[in-house]
């Protein structure tokens, strides 16, 4: 099952990256979160683990709603623009999003084979993926989603490859995540939206 | 004991949001109650904290020792800050906010003995400081802040996902334990997936270079310098760079034990790359700003190399020498760029009285401390990393290579040293003599700076015995 | 002793003839009436007789510099080889100490040609600086080549080595030294085609411009002073390159020293009435055939053997 | 930490030689320097440093001082900062002292295995075992040289030591260009030996270069102080030949003939320091009173001021090596030992040797040339400017300095015997051989150490000089010469200024004959009557030298870095929009070498890798042309 899920995951990361509205990105970022948390959940189910249980649900609440809906908040109030065209082309994205693939599967490879060297690679992808995102877009609203789908990576590989970090850590990364969305909101409330 | 550590900055965080007139002149001094706990720590000997999770070892302690030296001298100098820049009391006091946050985390970070503590103190550390710099309202500065905050994050997101891939390949190994940096050195030698760690590490590295404005991203820290107000410079370069380096000693530490041959390669072909830029960087800087930002990615550079040469009393003699110096040339820019930011000639003519003189001669000390001329902690410290490079160079296997790197990385440092005489000469010497007023809390921040060089250079011993 | 005493004293008498004796045979040669080869003493004693007139605008160096123009090169002819063999005081001076001597005297006849302000003086001493510039490191190179073909860096004892052993076997070195050092005789001395003694032209002076404002006893020093700088290099000349009877009797080798230095001055003679002064900037091409045969003489010693 | 060896006792000897005269010039020198404090703190450390530098016996102290030394200097020749050029002149000093620093700083590093605080001679075991003791040589050569300032390294020391004041030009050019030269000595005997033959060769052509190039410029040089420091190159080089014969014969195994040479070299750093203080205090003089360095607005000073000339024309006649002054006895000695080589077979030396004589006779030709037209024109003649007739003799403090100084080159001169004796003494410690016995038998004559070798006696040339001079005045006295005074004959004009020969006019035979090596600038204007060429109402000639290596090392170096740091430049400001993009291919590019590096290494998978990236950085970093 959590294969499933993670599979969705990147797909809708990948399906967000050729979106060129910002509405529709920030809704990919919450489908993209849902399953995020989802795989956690039926992780920790397979390996009984509370602490992580706790962790994807704290994903659920905050990724995958609390945070798009701020986000969203943000842009009708600061009326951001909203058509968002990706600065890459889409025929090099063809090219680039399969080469990132490969490139990890080849990095990945010399490791000692075990359960979860398959989601090393995945998550190392979706992180190289994030930054694409980021850099595709000159708007700010997408370059923040871009950065929010990189902390999405980052929960995929803790929570793949090391069946879940120290419960204090996780609980600090989101911290300072909320405390990274009031900076934004500090950030936002003066002027220009673009970078 | 370590508890106490927090007090001062959670008063200030306390204070900074009630609405007290008198609230700005009572700030600095609660912040230089951040020394009392810091020697009350030098006290104990007690290390381990938390489950393991906080070491005061005595490469924190030093650490934070400096830090806390720095910041009282960056609040001192913050006194005069309206006198040279436009700020009012609001803003003032949402500074001292943030800087409170950005205490605790140099705290955590420096203290933390997990990876996972340390990156949440960091990722404190630096989320609070685009605040800062947002305290510059200009158009610039905001600019700047966000892209501070963009690749700010991206690089902290690397260091932690360096940390999950080198938590993921010791966890086997070691268990859950795997997350302190204590147990990590302990039992290195157990991790099978040496690789995995490895690629770990080189995402921390990364991670970390670019946070300190390795290449390529030399003028992305220079230009946040330069958008900044002069004392959020100083606590950049004294404070937050303190703070990733003292995660990337920890953790090239780890690396070093486990494959020597590889961390050397990538660090020399890193800070190689990097001086190369910065020293053609400063050689084209027209404004002090730049100049000593791109500095400091200089010294960053080679504190990082000195540790990973093994030369780990150069490095920390270097890492606390040019915490002091920087800060306290950041803060002389306030005076020095009064009258305009590209004025380099003639930016030390012009003081009178005592105040002035005293200026006058600290700043010319501080530029020539900084290019390492004796008798500054910087001549020796640089002497002695030379030296452990060469010491390292000569047990490689590729001796020449390696002596060419050298050299060139000497030569690159006299590039710098050409500018930087060439700055001190115009600074003193050129352009037209115009009146600048110096005030106190600068002077006395300064004086602070120059009496603890002054300490570094008489505990030597101390801090040899630190590694 | 009182044979070298007396070897000094003939050559410092017999100095000035000599310069007359180039004068007369050169006028001779030229079908003029020809002049007393006594001429030389006759003006050394008007002179004495004279006034000294001295510019106003002249200092101190004016009344050193005539010393310090002779002194040196009487010291020096205390220091030259002997005429025979056998003589009681064989001097242990080497090539860098008479070519020092020689320059320190010509080094106050440049400051003495500067000294009296007058633009002529400025002309002697530059040509002159020049000149002795590019002869000073030929002489050095001559004389060493032949000090080391003799054996000896000592320059007397070298040309007694010579004389009792000529070095067959460096024939070529001995040959380029020869004509190294006759190039430098003739520029040393003022002699055409480097300086022309007997015009007052400022195109041509050299040596005569230094000593245009000085008079009288001055005048006689300095010109002594030219006299024995020209004993000293023929009598140099012919002790290395004519390295024969030194063994005879004292007085019978002192006149052959004679001859061979008269030989050298009618040699000079000829040379002078077939050449036309050189331009000034021709001269280096001149000296730099004397540095490259000198410097062969030293190379072809020192590398081939030869 | 400190050593008190024969070497080191010498060089203090050495120093006090030099300083003691130059506190007493500094002294009367001070109304001529505005902020006397700066001066005095840094004058007085500077000397303390020099000291430091002679006494140190680590390499820590050594470094420690020596950087000192170097920022004092420095900041001594910032004490005319506002006179033009000055900056500019520092800058560059202080940068050069650094570079030649740097390799200083990597021999130590090198020879210490990073304990910098072995003694020296415990250096020596470390150095033998390291696998390229030529890199060591060179990083000798290097850093100790360029700091002694030798062809190609000398760009700096024509333009940093005339900015000085006076008594600091004197105790550069001096003093402190030899501490760099003992600096140089000490290394090579206490931790870099056995030499080998090719070191000591290479030593002799930078010393034969140095001389030449040294002199030539001097030559051309109207700046007074310009033209003294100059000939301080020729005399760096003049030292550098003899330590050069002296290493050449040490690795022959000529134990005698080295130490001669060595002898003769530590005798001329001496008589150096002596007349080149002298020179510069003595022009030091002259600008303190007409407020200018260019020589051709001197003249007629011997009148006004004739200690400072007297002293002038003692200490040119001994730098130019004429008989019988020090400057002469320690050149005729290297002479020697170079002539003393006649017997080695080896071919290198055969063709290089020649070489440097000629070289070394013809600087000192030149050298003449050039003094007489440093003394002449400044000294002789009619004043050529204001200043200059209004100058009058410096005060009674820096006369004093002078005549002290001037007594250091006499004693040097008259007991030269005895001060070989003493470098004899200061050498033997360090393995070269007791050759006093054999070169000065006697109080007053030197020995050459070559079989056959020639004899020279200062004593003895002083008196006879001094005997034929006596003589001849006591003749005139005896023919009662009589004399009476009128002015220079000038073709029926009146003499004036303009009318005499200029510095350069004076050196314009040489100059032209040198024309391949100066190529001149020359500029000339005149304002011609009616279109005749041949009749002008004025006219102004004007020659300027931008010395050879100044134009293609110096400025080579400075475009070459400006280029570079465009570019770089260039980057880091496009870099500033994409840091996304940078970021992403820098983790790439990481991650491909720990991949590559790391495991299993073939060149296809590189090839691969690297076409990805470069794909990847076009595509995200460059991006299209809008």
């Amino acid at each position: 099952m959590t294969n499933f899920f993670i599979g969705m995951f990147l797909s809708t990361l990948i399906t967000a990256m050729l979106t060129t509205r910002l509405y529709r990105l920030i809704a990919w970022y919450a489908v993209n979160s849902l399953f995020l948390a989802l795989a956690a959940m039926s992780e920790a189910v397979r390996i009984q683990d509370e602490a992580m249980l706790i962790s994807a649900l704290l994903t659920l609440v905050l990724k995958s709603a609390l945070i798009p809906y701020l986000l969203k908040h943000f842009a009708v109030k600061f009326q951001a623009e909203r058509n968002i065209t990706p600065s890459i082309k889409v025929q090099y994205l063809i090219i680039l999003i399969p080469a990132i693939l490969v490139f990890t599967f080849y990095l990945i490879d010399p490791i000692i084979a075990g359960a979860a060297k398959n989601y090393i690679s995945l998550a190392i992808a979706s992180l190289f993926l994030s930054l694409v995102l980021m850099i595709e877009h000159r708007n700010v609203f997408a370059k923040v989603i871009g950065f929010l789908s990189l902390e999405n990576a980052l929960f995929l590989l803790a929570m793949t490859a090391t069946e879940g970090m120290p419960m204090l850590i996780e609980l600090g990364i989101f911290v300072d995540l909320l405390m990274a969305v009031v900076i934004l909101n500090l950030l936002f409330k003066k002027e220009a939206s673009h970078v | 004991m370590f508890e106490a550590l927090f007090l001062p900055p959670l008063a200030i965080l306390l204070l900074s949001f009630l609405d007290i007139a008198k609230i700005k002149r009572f700030l600095p001094i609660v912040s230089a109650a951040i020394f009392i706990p810091v020697l009350f720590l030098f006290a104990s000997d007690h290390i381990l904290y938390y489950h393991d999770l906080i070491a005061v070892d005595k490469l924190a302690k030093f650490v934070l020792l400096v830090s806390s030296v720095v910041s009282i001298g960056v609040t001192l100098a913050l006194e005069s800050l309206e006198k040279h820049v436009a700020i009012d009391a609001k803003d003032y006091k949402r500074f001292y906010r943030f800087f409170a946050l950005f205490w605790i985390g140099m705290i955590i970070s420096v203290a933390a003995n997990s990876m996972g503590i340390f990156w949440v103190g960091l990722e404190l550390a630096t989320l609070s400081t685009v605040y800062m710099i947002k305290t510059n309202k200009s158009a610039f500065a905001h600019h700047e802040a966000w892209n501070y905050m963009i690749v700010g994050t991206i690089a902290i997101a690397l260091i932690l996902f360096g940390i999950i891939l080198i938590y993921a390949a010791a966890k086997p190994a070691i268990g859950e334990e795997a997350m302190l940096f204590s147990a990590l050195g302990a039992h290195i030698h157990q991790i099978r997936n040496s690789y995995l760690f490895e690629i770990g590490f080189a995402f921390v590295a990364v991670g970390s270079f670019v946070k300190m404005g390795f290449f390529p991203m030399n003028l992305w820290l220079a230009n946040i310098e330069r958008a900044a107000y002069y004392p959020v410079a100083a606590l950049f370069s004294g404070l937050l760079e303190s703070a990733i380096m003292v995660g990337f000693f920890r953790f090239a530490h780890i690396a070093k034990k486990l494959n020597e041959s590889h961390l050397i390669g990538f660090t020399y072909i890193y800070a190689l790359l990097t001086l190369f830029i910065v020293a053609f960087l400063i050689y084209r800087a027209k404004d002090f700003m730049r100049l000593f930002s791109l500095s400091g990615v200089e010294h960053m550079v080679l504190i990082a190399i000195f540790w990973v040469s093994g030369g780990y009393f150069a490095a920390l003699l270097h890492f606390a020498a040019h915490a002091f110096l920087k800060p306290a040339l950041f803060i002389s820019t306030g005076v020095l760029e009064s009258k305009g930011k590209y004025h380099i000639a003639g930016a030390l003519r012009g003081y009178k009285g005592v105040k002035g003189t005293l200026f006058f001669i600290l700043v010319g000390f501080f530029m020539l401390a900084i290019i390492g001329l004796p008798p500054s902690p910087i001549f020796f410290s640089e002497i002695f990393g030379f030296g452990a490079m060469v010491e390292m160079a000569k047990a490689s296997h590729h001796l020449l290579l390696m002596f060419g790197a050298i050299a060139f990385m000497l030569l690159l440092l006299a590039v710098i040293f050409y500018k930087f005489v060439e700055v001190y000469q115009s600074m003193k010497y050129e352009g037209s003599e115009e009146p600048k007023e110096v005030y106190a809390s600068e002077m006395s921040a300064l004086a602070l700076f120059a009496i603890a060089l002054l300490a570094l250079l008489v505990s030597f011993d101390y801090i040899e015995h630190i590694v | 002793m009182i044979a070298y005493i007396l070897w000094i004293a003939v050559m410092v008498l017999t100095a000035p003839l000599f310069l007359s004796l180039i004068k007369m045979i050169k006028m001779w040669l030229l079908f003029k009436k020809p002049l007393s080869p006594l001429q030389g003493y006759r003006d050394f004693s008007k002179l004495l007789s004279k006034e000294v007139l001295i510019s106003q605008e002249a200092s101190a160096i004016t009344h050193i510099a005539p010393y310090m123009v002779l002194a040196p090169l009487v010291v020096v002819l205390f220091l030259l080889p002997p005429p025979s063999a056998k003589s009681f005081f064989i001097s242990f001076t080497d090539a860098f100490t008479l070519t020092g001597l020689v320059a320190l005297s010509s080094f106050f006849l440049m400051l003495l040609g500067l000294d009296s302000a007058s633009s002529f003086g400025g002309i002697g001493s530059s040509r002159e600086a020049f000149i002795s510039a590019l002869v000073e490191p030929a002489m050095i190179l001559v004389i060493f080549a032949l000090s080391l073909m003799a054996k000896n860096l000592g320059v007397a004892q070298a040309t007694i080595n010579l004389a009792h052993h000529f070095p067959i076997e460096h024939l070529a070195s001995f040959a380029f030294a020869g004509i190294a050092f006759f190039i430098l005789l003739i520029a040393e001395n003022g002699r055409i085609p480097v300086d022309n003694p007997e015009t007052h032209l400022e195109l041509t002076m050299v040596h005569e411009a230094m000593i245009l404002d000085i008079s009288g006893w001055y005048l006689a020093l300095v010109e002594s002073a030219a006299a024995i700088k020209f004993m000293i290099f023929a009598s140099l000349f012919v002790s290395f390159f004519m390295p024969f009877g030194m063994d005879a009797p004292f007085l019978v080798a002192l006149l052959i020293f004679l001859l061979k230095v008269a030989f050298v001055a009618i040699l000079v003679a000829l040379i002078e009435v077939n050449t036309a002064k050189l331009r000034l900037f021709k001269v280096p091409n001149l000296l730099g055939l004397a540095i490259i045969f000198a410097f062969l003489s030293l190379i072809s010693y020192y590398i081939l053997g030869a | 930490m400190f050593t008190f060896d024969t070497l080191s006792l010498l060089f203090v000897l050495f120093l006090a030689l030099g300083v003691v005269p130059n506190i007493f010039y500094a002294w009367g020198y001070m109304d001529h320097i505005e902020r006397k404090g700066h001066f005095l703190v840094h004058y007085l450390s500077f000397i303390l440093s020099m000291l430091g530098v002679v006494l140190s016996n680590t390499p820590l102290a050594f470094l420690f001082f020596w950087e000192i030394m170097s920022l004092t200097s420095w900041q001594l020749i910032l004490a005319n900062a506002h006179e033009k050029g000055t900056l500019p002149a520092a800058r560059l000093y202080f940068f050069m002292t650094h570079f030649g620093f740097v390799f200083i700083l990597l021999f130590f590093l090198i020879t210490s295995d990073g304990n910098l605080s072995l003694s020296f001679s415990e250096l020596h075991a470390i150095a033998a075992h390291f696998p390229y003791p030529t890199l060591l040589f060179f990083l000798l050569v290097l850093g100790f040289l360029s700091k002694a300032g030798v062809v190609p390294m000398h760009v700096w020391l024509p333009y940093a030591h005339p900015a000085a004041p006076s008594a600091v030009s004197a105790l550069m050019s001096g003093v402190m260009l030899k501490i760099a030269l003992y600096g140089f000595l000490r290394m090579l005997l206490e931790v870099l030996y056995p030499w080998h033959l090719e070191w000591g060769v290479v030593v002799l052509i930078i010393g034969a270069i140095s001389s030449l190039i040294g002199v030539l410029y001097a030559l051309s040089e109207h700046d007074m102080k310009a033209l003294l420091a100059n000939h301080s190159i020729e005399n760096i080089g003049i030292i550098l030949i003899a330590f050069g014969m002296g290493m050449i014969f040490g690795s022959l195994h000529l134990p005698l003939l080295s130490a001669f040479a060595f002898i003769a070299g530590l005798y001329h750093i001496f008589n150096h320091m002596s007349f080149k203080s002298l020179l510069f205090m003595s022009a030091g003089a002259v600008l303190h009173q007409t407020h200018t360095k260019n020589i051709e607005k001197y003249g007629s000073l011997i009148k006004t001021m004739p200690i400072t000339a007297a002293n002038f024309l003692f200490a040119a006649v001994s730098i130019s090596a004429l008989p019988p002054t020090n400057g002469f006895l320690s050149e005729w000695m290297i002479f020697q030992s170079l002539l003393g080589s006649s017997s080695i077979s080896d071919i290198i030396l055969k063709i290089s040797i020649p070489f440097t004589v000629f070289a070394l006779a013809l600087t000192g030709g030149l050298a003449i040339a050039c003094f007489v037209k440093a003394f002449g024109i400044t000294f002789l003649g009619l004043h050529r400017s204001h200043n200059a007739k209004h100058a009058h003799e410096v005060n009674r403090l820096m006369q004093i300095g002078m005549l002290s100084m001037a007594a250091v080159v006499l004693a040097l001169m008259l007991f030269a015997p005895l001060f070989l004796h003493l470098f004899d003494d200061a050498l033997v410690p360090f393995g070269l051989s007791d050759i006093t016995g054999r070169i000065t038998p006697t109080f007053w004559s030197i020995h050459s150490i070559a079989h056959n070798g020639g004899v020279v006696s200062p004593l003895f040339l002083t008196f006879a000089l001094a005997v034929v001079v006596f003589a001849l005045d006591y003749a005139a006295k005896l023919l009662g010469v009589r004399s009476r005074s009128h002015r220079t004959w000038a073709c029926g004009y009146r003499t004036n200024a303009k009318m005499q020969y200029t510095a350069t006019g004076f050196a314009g035979p040489i100059r032209r004959f040198f024309a391949w090596l100066y190529r001149p600038e020359v500029h000339f204007h005149k304002k011609t009557v009616a279109g005749h060429t041949t009749k002008f109402t004025s006219a102004l000639y004007d020659v300027h030298i931008k010395p050879l290596f100044e134009a293609s090392l110096y400025e080579g170096t400075k475009k070459a870095l400006n280029v570079i740091s465009y570019w770089v430049y260039r980057l880091g400001h496009f870099e500033q929009v994409r840091y996304g993009a940078i970021i992403f291919n820098l983790m790439l590019s990481v991650l491909f070498g720990y991949r590559i590096i790391a495991h299993h290494f073939s060149w296809a998978t590189l090839v691969l890798e690297a076409v990805i990236l470069i794909a990847s950085i076009k595509i995200l970093v460059i991006g299209d042309k809008e």
